[in-house]
């Protein structure tokens, strides 16, 4: 209880300084008074804020899940005070604009991200912990030694400053490379999402909920915040890469998923797929594209927290995970199917998904420029989520005459609407798109991006 | 060369060497002693280019005050995994542990 | 691993090598980085030694973000904590030189900290160096005797734990009621209060830190 | 040869003697030697960080990098073993 006041208490702060934002246009605050750069800033944009709300409206919902999911559960001990740690640093992170400060919130999200998929304590979520503790704490190094090489070559570690001073030079090469490349291994785009599936899999619901959604989203956003604002010449050169990297792990992740037998793990590698889809906009160069990208982050945010909490409760109801013998799971547990194919629904990208809107963004953007290989692995990818979707529901909708030996766990009611809840906030947001559209253009660091 | 840049480039090739080390070995105490040492590679690099001008810097000092505190919480994290993981699958290494489920 | 693999990798971490090298020396010109502006705002920084300035004031809020780290490795170890049957670890009551060291060490280092801690304001030292002292105490403490750990209550020890960050925020958000920035100290004051923040943390971070060892060594919590 | 060569020299010394004793904890067959190595290598980093003119470093780096971290590895080191050993006795 306790655990959800502090939720609630964030989520409002979040909103709180959404209004404030709508009133004053972006916030610069200088901690302690000295600012930049001797001092510390904190600043807060429209991208930064709707990753605050999204984070909130996630939150929220996984922690009214996690409420009734850890009464039943006999190790609940780490789950909140480990949980709301994460949470901090993730705002922490939205929020920070001085690379040093964002390396130590990197490290309080990983760490306790590590220690949250540990508490499963089955071998699967060790083994899972122990791979994704040594791959983040890697990838940490690398962006460390990247601000190492800035600050020395630039004097401050201030993201606004930094940008202004930027030059091309061996050390913001390197740093360029050591930065991207540990925050890629932090966000799983391929080649480096081999940890993620173990680790999203094995976790408690909750928390592979919470992974999915939101962690791997935080590393993204940075990644995203250093390319535009700290290193602005590299957009043209290296962007491709990182599009065919995006484009690959779409078709890779997705078939991957198509082949899983458990639930749980086709629902991780669907996010490999879906985080594909993220980098497609660094290729596409186009401020469209990189709406169509943000809006991405949201709905697949919102949809992929539904998806892991419906399998959770399938997981627990049916005591087991193995997609072919969902048998009726669809008559036994309808709220939570329903959440399971609305989220469904916006991971394949139908109308009027969120996930609709924003490919359709992208898509659009890569066929004003004639990009049609883009266009066409999206597709593709479209049809490939509908594929593993669609396997589920299929199998959950059978009418096999199977008879019950084992008296099926009874679903507590918020357990079931929490997931419901989620999945119909990702479809509202395809018909809503007005709104988040006119938060991200405040200060938007992708306005001017030109192809 | 100078004395900055001789502690500077070791401070790289603790990096190198621990990242080769974190690839080869495949024991997971090794695994945890290369992250270490490639940690203290990155703070030798900090705190040597701030000492290439006259006025001393005393920012990479507090950095790298802060970068070994969460090194050694890290560190006691990543012990107390490979402890339990050993205990529940008697293995102290991952190569091991998958090879032993997937039998 | 074969030997063409480990060709491959010894190629492309000497590329690597290369490249950071390169990187590094074309850093060799002189850039004093922020010292000058560090030395610039001494003065108001309420202490004499830039470290310490830097550290509590300047740059805080990292300080602050980074005692959460500390109090976030404790949950995470403890959350960990072995299920199995404790392991009955004999006290080391027997051995003379540990209690000898146990005797004359553990003063020694308490007053060591403390000195440590004082000397912070205006020479090397400071909380972090105070705490770990501290916490090598209570290291050989538990070397000792285990079961030393039992004499802390639960909520004693939990309160101590959270308290270097608890002081930390109090003392951030309290100077926000004068209408100052979070974490701006008001200059005559900001002596006492990074010192106050300073005693909080040592505390916190000794007994972090030792609580981090012994639930490394033993698997659960104290 | 001046002071400032020989200093170098020292320099360059403490450099190579580093690197050697990073590769040892690593590479060295026996665990408990590669702790031991560890904590060598954390102790002349300390003493590198004097050269380097940063003594509080060198204050957190010797009670943290090559204290507690070595007590850490050196009874995570004594558990695995005595865990490996009862799995034999059985």
């Amino acid at each position: 209880m306790l655990g959800l006041s502090a939720a609630i208490a964030t989520a409002i702060a979040s909103v709180a300084l959404y209004l404030q934002l709508l009133d004053n246009g972006p916030l610069r605050y200088a901690v302690g008074g000295w600012g930049a750069p001797l001092g510390i800033e904190l600043y807060a944009d429209g991208l930064s804020v709707l990753m605050l709300l999204m984070s909130a409206l996630v939150g929220l919902g996984v922690s009214l899940y996690a409420l009734r999911y850890f009464k039943h559960d006999a190790q609940p001990a780490g789950f909140w005070p480990l949980w709301l740690m994460m949470w901090t640093g993730l705002n922490a992170l939205f929020l920070a604009s001085d690379i040093f400060n964002l390396y130590v919130t990197l490290e309080l999200i990983g760490l306790s991200a590590v220690a949250l998929v540990a508490l499963a304590g089955n071998r699967h979520a060790l083994s899972g912990a122990m791979r994704y503790l040594l791959v983040s704490l890697l990838a940490s190094l690398c962006y460390l030694l990247g601000v190492v090489l800035l600050y020395h070559a630039f004097g401050t570690v201030d993201i606004q400053l930094l940008g202004m001073a930027m030059k091309a030079s061996p050390a913001s090469y390197a740093a360029l490379g050591l930065m991207v490349g540990g925050l890629l291994l932090k966000s799983a785009l391929f080649p480096f999402h081999f940890w993620l599936p173990p680790a999203h899999a094995s976790a408690p619901t909750p928390v592979s909920a919470l992974l999915s959604a939101l962690v791997v989203k935080a590393s993204f956003y940075l990644l995203l915040r250093l390319w535009f604002d700290v290193f602005p010449a590299a957009n043209v050169d290296f962007g491709w890469l990182l599009g065919t990297l995006g484009a690959l792990a779409i078709l890779w992740g997705s078939v991957q998923a198509l082949r899983q037998s458990r639930l749980k793990m086709l629902i991780a590698y669907s996010t490999v797929a879906q985080l594909g889809y993220l980098f497609i906009p660094f290729a596409l160069l186009s401020p469209q594209a990189w709406q169509g990208g943000i809006y991405f982050v949201l709905s697949h945010a919102l949809a992929k927290a539904a998806m892991f909490m419906a399998a959770g409760n399938i997981l627990k109801f049916s005591g087991h995970d193995r997609i072919t013998d969902l048998d009726r799971i669809a008559q036994r547990l309808p709220i939570t199917m329903t959440a399971f194919c609305l989220a469904g629904v916006s991971l394949m990208g139908l109308p009027p998904s969120g996930g609709f809107i924003a490919k359709w963004l992208m898509l659009d953007a890569a066929l004003t420029h004639q990009q049609w290989m883009w266009a066409l692995v999206m597709i593709v990818g479209g049809l490939l989520a509908a594929a593993y979707v669609f396997k589920v529901v299929g199998y959950a909708f059978t009418k096999a005459d199977v008879q019950d030996n084992k008296p099926a766990e009874s679903i507590p009611a918020l357990m079931e609407w929490a997931p419901l809840a989620l999945a119909v906030t990702a479809i509202l947001l395809g018909l809503n798109a007005n709104y988040p559209m006119a938060l991200l253009s405040i200060g938007n660091p992708l306005a001017g991006v030109s192809p | 060369m100078s004395q900055e840049i001789l502690y500077a480039l070791a401070g790289v090739g603790l990096f190198v060497l621990g990242l080769h080390g974190l690839i080869v070995y495949a024991h997971l105490l090794r695994k945890i002693l290369a992250l270490n040492i490639m940690g203290s590679g990155v703070f030798l690099v900090l705190i040597a280019l701030g000492r290439r001008s006259a006025v001393a810097d005393p920012v990479p000092d507090a950095m790298v005050i802060t970068g070994i505190v969460v090194t050694v919480s890290a560190t006691a994290l990543a012990l107390v995994l490979l402890l339990r993981l050993k205990e529940m699958t008697g293995h102290t290494d991952l190569e091991q542990n998958d090879r032993h489920h997937e039998q | 691993m074969n030997r063409i693999s480990s060709v491959v990798l010894l190629l492309l971490l000497a590329s690597l090598a290369l490249i950071l090298g390169l990187a590094v020396i074309s850093l060799a010109q002189p850039s004093s980085g922020i010292g000058q502006l560090v030395n610039m705002q001494m003065s108001n920084s309420g202490v004499d030694h830039p470290v310490t300035a830097v550290l509590l004031n300047f740059r805080g809020y990292d300080t602050l973000l980074e005692m959460a780290v500390l109090l976030l490795a404790v949950i995470a170890v403890w959350s960990l904590g072995s299920r199995s049957s404790p392991q009955q670890t004999p006290s080391n009551h027997s051995n003379p030189i540990l209690l000898a060291l146990f005797r004359m060490l553990t003063p020694l280092m308490i007053v060591v900290a403390g000195y440590l801690l004082w000397v912070g304001a205006h020479a090397p030292g400071g909380a972090f160096q105070a705490g770990s002292i501290l916490a090598a105490a209570g290291v050989l403490a538990l070397l000792y005797d285990q079961r030393l750990a039992g004499r802390l209550s639960s909520w004693s020890l939990r309160f101590s734990l959270i308290l270097g960050c608890a002081m930390f925020v109090a003392v951030a958000t309290g100077v926000m009621l004068g209408g100052a920035h979070l974490l701006q100290y008001p200059l005559p004051w900001a002596g006492s209060l990074i010192l106050l923040i300073e005693l909080a943390a040592t505390i916190s971070i000794g007994l972090t830190l030792t609580a981090l060892f012994y639930g490394t060594s033993t698997g659960e919590r104290p | 040869m001046t002071s400032n060569s020989l200093l170098f020299f020292f320099d360059a010394l403490l450099v190579v003697t580093l690197l050697w004793l990073a590769w040892q904890s690593m590479s060295s067959r026996d665990l408990f030697r590669g702790i031991v190595s560890f904590i060598a290598f954390g102790l002349l980093l300390a003493l590198i960080w004097v050269r380097l003119d940063a003594p509080d470093v060198a204050l957190a780096e010797a009670a943290i990098g090559a204290g507690l971290s070595g007590a850490l590895l050196l009874t995570a080191l004594s558990r695995l073993e005595s865990s490996a050993k009862e799995k034999k006795d059985e």
